[in-house]
């Protein structure tokens, strides 16, 4: 509704379930500032903000266990305000103030 | 059949009596019901449960697919069985328990695992599937296989306090065609790391939850086999497009429905470029550990 | 009691060691549950899987209330009980299930409904009540005597494909502390007139609607039975503020939750100028009948 | 997000649950236009919504199953953008462009 407070940050809910909220101190809601431009000057897209939780949020050591080959691994569902990421253009989506963005790892269990 | 003017039995009509007046049920729905025929593959946690509330309901025949049997350590999410049966397998001390519940259903058991050497055969005959499995690797079987026999899926999982369902190939129509409901693989195209799935092994899970799910896929099996009937008046269409429902047992809300995704056009099950075929899954060619990497069953839960 | 080492029996840690491990339950929040006692009132479509899954999870003791015999029709959902079983009471039929589930489980009958007569005697001993009966007048009656004795209540409702759950009193705090959690008079001051709930007598109910609300009703009673264990660092708490869980099994969402109101300033049962006091109550000088009309308990499901 | 298309209607979504449905010819959720303001000139608010839906939602001849003494009957729940009217101020509230607002009859089954 109203513009962000500050140009360069955009302020966006990130949150975690099925488990990955155990690779960040059992965070299961995160309320974050990040850039609105990577270095390159370009907005920030999902992509940027896998990376970026990887190196600002995530305690856990393993981040093999968030992100395989530079990208979510697999058994890991991006959704983006309650869809699918693969309907909003997965990584390359343009991420916006009050975005939620929900990473769910699948569960085998039953 | 011809018409009838009481196309049920009389005790039909009383046992189902209650839900026969459910308009989104009403007397065509309980006779689709009646003709219908489910394949629960996994009588544990959620198996249990979806189970007990298909039976009750009057589907005509459950088949029950499970190699494991009966541990203490079950008892306290898995309804069914009881304290008695420890040691039996896990088919019998359901269908113990099921006939119990409701004789008028026709209960059929396949004891083992199921693999790609028995998934075809097994499945067949059953109008839709239950998914109660507890590893990837059964997962994408069941999946593979739902999508090349055209049945609907039903996917459910639990670990800890959170739970996940979805309705898979819904409409279970053939692969290529895009009007078709996404498959496993196409939320799911790769397996997780086995590593990953490590982490979920030592786990645990919360009774209720398990059960919550399991109570849930019954529901959504109901729903898709009587969808003939009022149900599709009543706003239900709206439902049939494609949703994860995500459970987290300590979060508020308690539960979230996110929308998923549509066929994917390269998905390797469903689509015009499937490599997924009647042919490599009966043939052993697939395989389905190898794929997952190799985590044993009992430490991915 | 004295520390211990090995504070549970060899074969609790077998049979509840899915449960323990997960991180809100622990071997404290297990030692909870079998201290605990929670009063399941109504053994019907809410009350039977409520049972199964507080009795497979082990709490200590759980007291059964109702007046009811077992009927053909009550069999499509109230799956504790069975098609042999038929004629005899609730209660007694649904401790032969849940005894052979979990005989680690003191199971205590109690014979008929609860009226205002037997509503203090009964419900006094226990920890935490469900409210899993089918009345407008039996809702009440069970809410005031939760709040006139200081105890959490879980109250649920099901008809037709929709579903509703509450915890009420929760903190059970006095009469007139503000913090308490309100009850079900705060949220529904006056009953519903006997017309508006006879549209709903012919209703009928699809039995997993039901059965996830009684899944759910077992898990709230385990959430708030456990909750001085990890439960409450784990973002626990933002779900203890009151709120109603509305199911509709056909609408996308299936799950809302709603946020309800603190405790009401004038509630003729929890606040300050409260009416409705232990000597009313158990004087017979409350009518519930009365203050809620005519609708036999049949006609209101 | 944007203002009103028209200053003198707002858009609102009016849902029912609990069997008030049945009432509406089984809608459970309406779009609505309603005017911005009463015959007084005062802003709309639930008292008059819910006036409004006995007089031109509701099908059923029986208006006493939804109004009673000239207000919700006892046994339906209010609930405004997710929360009970009572936080919001009961009939007095003053109706939202996009508000959501639910009318729950309170179930007894069992
Ligand atoms: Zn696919
Ligand atoms: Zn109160």
């Amino acid at each position: 509704m109203a513009a962000s407070k500050e140009d360069d940050t955009i302020s966006i809910t990130v949150e975690f379930s099925g488990g990955l909220e155990m690779l960040f101190s059992n965070e299961r809601k995160l309320p974050l500032s990040i850039p609105a431009k990577d270095d390159t000057g370009a907005r920030t897209n999902v992509a940027y903000l896998v990376n970026y939780l990887c190196e600002n949020a995530m305690k856990d050591p393993k981040k093999e266990l968030f992100v395989l080959d530079g990208t979510v691994r697999p058994g890991i569902l991006v959704l983006i305000n309650d869809a699918d990421w693969e309907l909003e253009g997965e990584e390359k989506y343009e991420v916006q103030e009050g975005d939620n963005i929900l990473f769910v790892s699948t569960l085998h269990g039953g | 059949p011809p018409p009838n003017r009481w196309p049920l039995e009389k005790n039909e009509y009383r046992r189902y009596g209650r839900q026969l007046i459910v308009p989104v049920i009403g007397l065509q729905g309980q006779l689709l019901l009646k003709g219908a025929s489910v394949l629960i593959v996994g009588v544990g946690g959620l198996g249990c449960p979806a189970a007990a509330y298909l039976v009750g309901a009057g589907v005509g025949t459950v088949g029950l697919v499970d190699g494991d049997t009966v541990e203490e350590s079950n008892l306290h999410r898995q309804i069914l069985h009881s304290t008695s049966r420890v040691g039996m397998t896990k088919v019998e001390s359901a269908m113990v328990a099921l006939h119990s519940l409701n004789p008028n259903v026709k209960l059929i058991p396949h004891h083992g695992r199921l693999s790609p050497e028995t998934a075809i055969s097994t499945v067949q005959s059953y109008d839709l599937v239950l998914d109660c499995t507890d590893t990837p690797a059964s997962r994408y079987l069941i999946s593979d296989t739902c999508v090349l026999l055209g049945k609907p899926l039903v996917s459910s999982s639990a670990l800890r306090i959170d739970g996940q369902l979805m309705v898979l190939n819904n409409p279970p129509l053939p692969p290529g065609n895009t009007a078709g409901g996404p498959c496993y693989r196409c939320v799911f195209p790769k397996p997780p790391p086995p590593d990953s799935v490590l982490t979920c092994g030592d786990g645990g899970i919360l009774g209720p939850v398990v059960g919550v799910m399991g109570v849930l896929q019954a529901l959504e099996a109901i729903k898709v086999l009587t969808r003939f009937t009022g149900a599709s008046t009543n706003g239900a269409a709206s439902s049939d497009s494609p949703s994860l429902l995500i459970f987290s047992a300590y979060s508020n809300p308690m539960f979230r429905a996110m929308r998923l995704r549509a066929r994917k056009p390269k998905c390797a099950a469903c689509s015009a470029q499937a490599t997924v075929t009647l042919e490599a899954l009966s043939s052993g060619s697939l395989d389905y550990v190898q794929f997952c990497g190799t985590v044993a069953p009992v430490d991915a839960l």
